[in-house]
This record gives C-alpha cells, structure tokens and sequence, in this order.
C-alpha cells in the first residue's frame, strides 16, 4: 500500500510518537498541537495538554488557533492566571516535556526566537521567548520542532534565546536529532532524504550517529487520525509550511520567506 | 459604593496622559481594542505600551505614533505570523524602545508590582542572552545556600486597562476563562480601567465572589463596552475574528494599506459601537459560539 | 486518567507515613478532621504537622501523640481561646519542637515550595523578634537599589491533604468560598490525599475550569468523605459546628476529658461515616445552610 | 437622658470613631468586627472591611464566629487565595487601617501576642502572630483595641510579635492612647475613669497629654445600632470581657485569666 504524505505529516507523527509514556506536556500551537492529540489518540493516551496561557487537562473541540483559543478552555481540567501555570506548573516541575520552534538551532542545541543579525540593529525581527526561556530550563525535556536549512541549522545562533541544556530531540522535515556528546548529532533521517539533503540543509559539518536509522513513514493509522480526527480542514498538516509552533505560541517564523514554502509532497516509503 | 462609570472617550481622556506608561492586558483573551483605538483617535503621544504579546492593538497603536517604547515578552500575530508595522520600526531607522523579558519575567514584573516587592525571583534566564541586552533581568543569591536564581524588577504601570465580561458600576469585575495577569497588572497600576462586556448589579457579584479579578478599591473607571475585544474575544460572548488576524498580515506588511484601514476603522469611527455595527451582523453571528454553562455552585445562606 | 479513589483508612495507610512533614490545610474553612481522626487511629508516630492555624484538628493530634513537631503561624482556637493540649506541651515539660512564622510567612513558605523557588521573599518581619527565635527567617536584600526584604524558605510536606466540595474520581477537585492556601499546599507537597465533600463526574469539573484548585497530576489518593471536615464547614454543604469549638476549650483544658473524647470520637468509631451518624441528624440539621447558588456563567461552545 | 452601656460598648464606639473616612480595614473578629460595621452604619459608609482569610467587601448576615466564617464569604464582593490577599491587598499597600489586639503592649507601642515569659521556655504561650506582624508593617496605620492592666501595659514586652511602627491609637477600657514623641501617651479618657485609674493600669510612669480629653460616651444612635442590628444577641458587646480581636484572629487572650474578668457596667456620662 502507498500513501502519500505531507512533509510536515512525517514532522507531527514523528513528533506523536517522542510522547510515548509521557503524562504532561507543554503545548504550542501548530503542529506541536496535532502531534500531541494524536499522541494522546495513539501511543500516549493519558498525556495531558498544558498551555502557558493557563490551560491545563485541555480537550479543545476544534484545532486551536492560538494557544490563547476560546476552545482550549471550554471543556479543560483547570484554567488558572499566568503567573500560577508558570510557578506552580512549569516551575513546580510538573512538566515531563515542552515542545519549542526555533527560527535558528546551533551546533550546539541552543535556540533563538529573538533576532537575526545584532540585537539592537535587527536584520531580522523575531517573536522573542514567550515562555521559551523558562520552559526550556524548567520542562524535564524539550523537543524542538523546526524546519531544517542552512539559514536555520547554524552553527553559532545570533542569539540565546532559550538554552538547550535539556534539549532531547530536534524533529525537523529532513531528520531526527540528538545532542550527543554536546553537539547535534543525526540519528535518523526520514524515508527518501538522502545524507547529502541533509548536509545541504546544515551550516556545519554534520555529525552523524554510527546507528543511522531511517524514521518509519507514517502508519496508515496514523494518517487517518491526523486527516479524519484531528485536522480534517487540513489547516495545519498540509498548507503550513513553517511549523508554527513552540511552548510559547509561534515562535518559529521563517525569517527570510516571503512566501510559503510548498514542501513537497514525498511518497510513502 | 461610587458609582464610576464612564464613556471610553472620556476615561481616556482623563485616565491615560501623554508620556505615561500604559498596559492594556488579557492574553489573547479579553484584549480591549476599543481602548486602544480610543488611545489612538484622542492621538496621544509619547507612550511605553507593556504586554506580554503586543498582539494586532499595539502593531497598530504603534502604526498610529502614539508609543515611544515597547515592554513585551512575544512579538507576534498569534497564530499567524508577524506584527509588521513593530518590525518595521525596529528593523529600521526610526526607533521604538524596546525592554524585552520573556513571558514569566513579564508576569513576574506585573506581581512584583502587584505585591510592593522590590523584585521578582524566577528560575530562568540562565544559559540566554536576554540579561545580557536587558540589564534589568540581574542574578540573586537565594539566602539558603548559593543557588542563583534571576530577579525582574517590579512593573508599575501609570495606567492598567483590563477587559472583562461583567463588572457593577464601581468596578467590581469577573472574568471567566484565561485569567492572564489582567489582575497582577491591574493592581500593580496606579490607575485602573475596567471597560466590561455587560454591566451587571452589584448582587450578580456578591453571587460568585471567587469569580471576582479586580475589586472596585482599585477601579477609577467603569465603561461598558459590548464587543469592546473584537477581533480579540470574550469567552461566552463571541469568539476570536480570525479571519481579521489573517487579514492583518498583508494590511500591516504595507503601510499604506495600514494607514487605510485606520483611517476607515479606527479614526472613521467615532465609537466601538460604531464599529461592532460597522462590522455587520452577519460577522457578529458567525463569532457567536454555543452555550456551554457552568456547573452549579452553592454558596450556602449563613444566617 | 487512573482512577485514584481509596478509602481514608487505605489512603492514610498508605501516603502518610512515621516520621514525616504532613500538612492538613484550609483556613478555618476545609479542615479535614476525617483525615486527622485516621491518623489518630492509625497512631502514626513522630509527625511534624504543618498549618498556619493548628486548629483543633491538630489539638486533637498532640494530645493524641502523633506529633513531635509543628510548624505554624498562629496557635488558638479561632474566635474562642486557646489549644490546651498544645499549650501544655509547650509550657510544660514535654518538649514539643516548634517553627513558628507569621500567617504570609507561612503561605510564603507553601508557595516557594510550590513554585520550585529556593526563597521566598515578602515584607514582614522588620523589627519583630521572630527571626530571632527562627533563623530561617532570614533578611535578603534587593539587586535593584540597597532595600531590604525578608525571606523564608520553601515549606516541601511529605503529604498534603486538602479536603475540597467535589472532585472527580482522579482527583481534579474544585473549592469555593475560602481558598486560604490549599493550592499551594498541594503543589508544595511530594504527595497529595484530595478528600472530597462530593464525588463527580468529570464533565462537572470540565464545565468550569475556573474552579479547579487542584489537577490531578499531583493527586495520589481521593477519599470521599461527605461532612468530612466538622467541626469545620464546607462552604454550601454546612456551617462550622460552633457549639463544639466552644466545648472544647473546656474538654482541652483537662487532659482526663481529652483522653475520654478521643476514646469516644476518634478511637470509639471507625470510620467518619461513623461519627457523622453518632452525631446525629438534628445537629446535622442545625448545621445546613439554606441556598445561595452563584450567578450563572457561560464558557461557550467553540466547535 | 441615662443609658448604661458596657466597658465593651464604649472601645466598640471609641474604636468605630477612629474610621471616619477611612476606605480599606483589616478585620478581626469580635470587637472590631462590630466596630468596622458600625462605622459603616454611621461615620464610615464606604468602609470596605478586609479579611486576612481572603475576603474582600464582605457584608455578613450574622455577627462571624470568626475570621473564616461562611457568613463572610456569602454576599462578599471578592474571595482570593491568601497568597492573593496579603500579597496584593496588604503588601499591595491598600490597606488604610489594620486593627490589632495585643496580650502585652509597651511603652513604644510594641505588641506582643507571642509569649509571656521567655520564648523558648513561656510561663504563657499565646497564639502568635498570626498576620498581625504583617499587618503592623504593610498597613497605613493600626489602631490596637486591648483591655489594660499592668500585665498588659508594660514598660517592655517580653516578645515583640509586632513592631508598633505605624501605630495610630489605642483603645483600651479605659482610654486612648497614641504614640507621641516616641511614647505611649493618654489623649483621652473615657468618662467615669479617673487619672488614677489608668496611672494603676499601666506598668510605668505614665505619659498624659496637656490637652488630655475625656471620650464622648456611646450616642444613643450608636448603642441602638449595636444592639439592635450589629449584635443583637450581644454576644461580644456584653459578655466578652476579652477584646478577641486581631487582623489575626485572636491575638489577644488574657494571658493569665482563669475565669472572665466580669468588667463593670458604667452609667452613661
């Protein structure tokens, strides 16, 4: 059997399945949110969704828009002030693992949000952290989902924006990666990219783990829940092109697009 | 209790002074864009405008020259992308001062200030850049052996505006769904306005008192203000417009379109009534969700 | 999500354990003698207890020999006189070690131990003699400018028990009324007993977020014990039996009375249902409040 | 006209008298309780009365057992948590006034509701603080209602529990007291009460002030009010002989009493 698949399908699934036997997690919108409910439909059913605008056990009945979205209230476990989801949530320890966008990723693990070029004289703008910062040093473990290129995959960010001192697994349209030994290191790489895509798409001499994996495509079932349950408008899984995503809300921007990407479609392998 | 209820135009014009620092809150939720607009219509100038995500009213407040500085956490268009009119002004040459913190550091800030604490102790910052470009985000010993945590320094704005569904007509306010720090800034202001979704007796109040975010102690205005958030929402009452979050994109990449479109929605029109009629009926149907009722509580008659 | 539900006996057998940091928090409002009393029963041995106000419950616990150690803020018998039981440690020769702070003191303590903080800074202190008999009370200076603040450390109990109106079979519990620092409490805590008024579905707690004080990610254990708290009172089910504050100011004062109330009420019956009916249906009746539901609120249907 | 009223009457009035005009009070219950509704019924009509158990604006149907009672909480225009309460409320700085009982208080105005005796050894232990250190350091001012006695009016208290910086007046059974030049001085004396009186009560050469005044005897409109609406089963304005009162509760137990003290009745002056 073949089916087709998005880019960012293999992103979420890929996504969906670091989630297994963990209980809560620190959403963003986007495709972390759609990687999580199908966690929670699959292999992770009693992961709880927590959103840093105070939402916590959230059941929302459409996909989000924001992380702020009038669905995510109605029908959650608790909805409490900012300062209370921070202290007592995230910084309490409560969170098993946060999922953050990263306009840039260094060798190294780091993440910026912040800015392209010097800080005071932008070439590029960002978002900045929203709550990044602080999920990144209170989570258990972050997993950062991004699109890969040169631009993205640097070898020195222009600016910490989060550290990566927790950072456990980098989900992007080309690969898995891992930190090992402090420096991003390519564990797995999804079915029909090659090693050299991947050097091509980063700004370093890539590390690669001697074990290589290839990433399992997309189970049917797998598929079927993102389509039929979880995005059925196809709002996020096919048309977003920039993962638009992050413990904080969209952090993830691409800096230099002017327009959307139109990842292709790859099939299944 | 003294009744302080006034027209928006006028608690602006009383309340928010040239120069003065300014925070409209509500994460996502409960945005007052009516305030906003009535900043930028009475053209006041010279303002620091905080929020933790400066979301489409400060693109657009900025659009309109009515800020000098920017203390944020999240610079976006939530959900959709950038907040282009922002980015033009720090990306170009006519500069916007900005503090930024990430979003703990600016709750934080906001419950110092709520608090009367000197400073805020959170665990972040450490191992990121931002104390480096922020001096105000500095280290503190703990007293109880030699941890390091990091401080922000409390917020104290001139002037809070918090949006929320229902408030009597000295300020007593309630608001259900995302609390945000609407109350953290709200008390660490030094003067509050309430504008409410519906006015409602001082017993509808005194029936929930957990509900209740802002005591009338700290109120100097009341304005009613039905729609007041669109195209941000007010659980319950209407939902976010996205279709305009999207819209925003392409107004605010072009100035020329930006300036259009405050020439028609904000300076055009002389109320937010006007502009919720503007708006259309048809729009305001489709915002308008179903009901989902909170469960019954009972407080119990004590005699 | 699991479902937690034990019986007080399995939940008291099982989380609280010799020797520890216990704390049975509600301020006035909320006090589980249910779980106290099985503690009793079960004579747990060299507890130190937590509360800002020892309260009866913790009177009852003293004499009965469970604890050598309180941790607390304010010592008496609310509205009536003095914990005898307690006062006679304390003034007597059987030494009782005791950490004692003011009332923000101590919810300062519960919340760095909730929010992870090593320190939690407030302004009490200055000029009092406390921290001089407590030197984890401790001075802290500001990074910004030269003020001083005081500090106090995180509070970590081995348990909490928080006895909450309902809660659904996992432990997502709702309070109303009095929220004192229930919440902080429980976060601050390595385990956590919810003790509930009333047992519901899980669709009562979705259908008003708002109220949930505790989720159930921090929850081991969820007893439910209608009139679990009297003395005490839960806010809408029934009012603090005065009458028994009252009569214990006479029944503390004279240890041979302690001894045969507890031989009695706590080790005469097995379990609280069994109190509840000991004490009989025309108090119970005196007890209940007449209705004062809390106005309406709508989330609203997002689909 | 001649009406009797109770030593507890007259602190009730004295002590009401102090809040004309005043918008934010810290309550404890007992005494002040009445006094606070008093003072809104009279001299005080938008007096908002706090308490430490977390309720703002509440207007009680019954005279509260205490300062968590149901009653409070019913009717009131807020409930927070305590954190909320005394880091926003008091600490916030919107307390105009806290009233405080005291076991001892001494020639500075320090209040000790600790100990009597040495601490780590107390002839008498008492409560504690409660949130009587707090308010006595966060509020605009304090107003202290206590009974006097020698033990009570010391030269120097054996614990300071409360510092007596922002002390404003004193209203014991016998008269009031402010801090002048650094000192405990008599301002008033209530009608009935000699010089001698007081000189007896108090633990050290006493401090008068030139313009020494005698208090206003309780109005008619005021003992109706006590009697009639605010306590009409006269469980505090009559048989409560101990002040049982504090922002903190019950600060404020004789320390040495084994029955009550059975105050005398005074003719109306």
């Amino acid at each position: 059997m073949t089916v087709g698949y998005s880019p960012a399908e293999m992103m979420i699934v890929a996504a969906a399945r670091l989630l297994e036997g963990e209980r809560t997690c620190f959403v963003g919108v986007g495709l972390p949110n759609i990687a999580c409910n199908l966690a929670r439909h699959d292999k992770a059913p009693d992961l709880e969704l927590i959103y840093e605008s105070g939402v916590f056990g959230a059941r929302p009945a459409r996909l989000p828009l924001s992380i702020g979205d009038a669905a995510l209230v109605t029908g959650s476990l608790s909805v409490t002030s900012m300062n209370e989801l921070f202290s007592y949530y995230l910084q309490g320890g409560l969170i098993d693992v946060g999922f953050l966008g990263a306009a840039q990723l260094d060798r190294h693990g780091n993440i910026n949000t912040t800015v392209i070029g010097d800080y005071h004289h932008p070439k590029v703008r960002l978002p900045g952290s929203g709550g990044a910062c602080e999920i990144a040093l209170n989570a258990r473990k972050v997993h950062v989902i991004m699109r890969q290129s040169p631009r993205s995959f640097v070898s020195r960010v222009d600016f910490i924006t989060s550290p990566g001192r927790v950072l456990d697994t980098v989900v992007t349209d080309l690969g898995l990666y891992r930190v090992e030994e402090g420096e991003m290191t390519l564990i797995s790489i999804h079915p029909g990219v090659t090693a050299g895509d991947v050097q091509a798409a980063t700004g370093w001499p890539l590390r690669v783990a001697p074990d290589l994996a290839t990433t399992p495509a997309p189970a049917p079932h797998e598929l079927r829940l993102i389509r039929e349950e979880l995005d059925p408008a196809r709002v996020r899984s096919v048309k977003e092109t920039v993962p638009d995503l992050s413990g904080s809300g969209d952090c993830a921007q691409d800096p230099e697009r002017g327009s959307p990407h139109g990842l292709r479609w790859r099939p299944a392998g | 209790m003294p009744d302080k209820r006034a027209s928006m135009h006028d608690a602006v014009a009383d309340l928010v002074r040239d120069g003065e620092t300014v925070a409209i809150e509500g994460f996502t939720h409960l945005i007052s864009f009516a305030a906003g607009h009535e900043i930028i219509r009475q053209r006041k100038r010279h303002l620091t405008l905080c929020r933790l995500t400066p979301d489409l009213i400060y693109d657009q407040m900025v659009a309109a020259g009515v800020a000098d500085g920017l203390v944020f956490s999240w610079l976006g268009n939530p959900g959709v992308g950038s907040l282009h009119a922002i980015r033009r002004r720090l990306e170009g040459g006519n500069p916007l001062q900005i503090e930024e913190y990430s979003h703990f550091g600016m709750v934080g800030r906001y419950t110092a200030g709520a608090a009367g604490l000197p400073f805020y102790p959170l665990r972040s910052y450490q191992g990121s850049d931002l104390p480096a470009v922020n001096p105000k985000i500095v280290p503190i010993q703990s007293p109880y052996g030699d941890e390091t945590v990091y401080a922000v320094p409390p917020l104290h704005p001139d002037v809070a505006i918090v949006h929320v569904q229902r408030a009597d007509a000295s300020g007593n306010a309630q608001i259900w769904g995302l609390l945000g720090c609407q109350r953290e800034a709200a008390f660490a202001a030094d003067r509050v306005i309430v504008v409410a979704e519906e006015l409602v007796e001082e017993a509808v109040i005194r029936a929930d008192p957990n509900r209740t975010v802002i005591p009338h102690a700290i109120v100097d205005a009341v304005v009613i203000e039905p729609r007041g958030c669109h195209p941000s929402y007010a659980q319950g009452y209407y939902d976010r417009d996205n279709r305009f979050y999207l819209d925003w994109e392409a107004i605010s990449r072009d100035p020329e379109q930006l300036d259009a479109w405050l020439g028609e929605w904000v300076y055009g029109v002389a109320s937010r009534q006007e502009y919720a009629e503007k708006l259309g009926a048809e729009r305001w149907d489709e915002l308008t969700p179903g009901p989902a009722p909170a469960a019954p509580v009972d407080y119990g008659s004590y005699q």
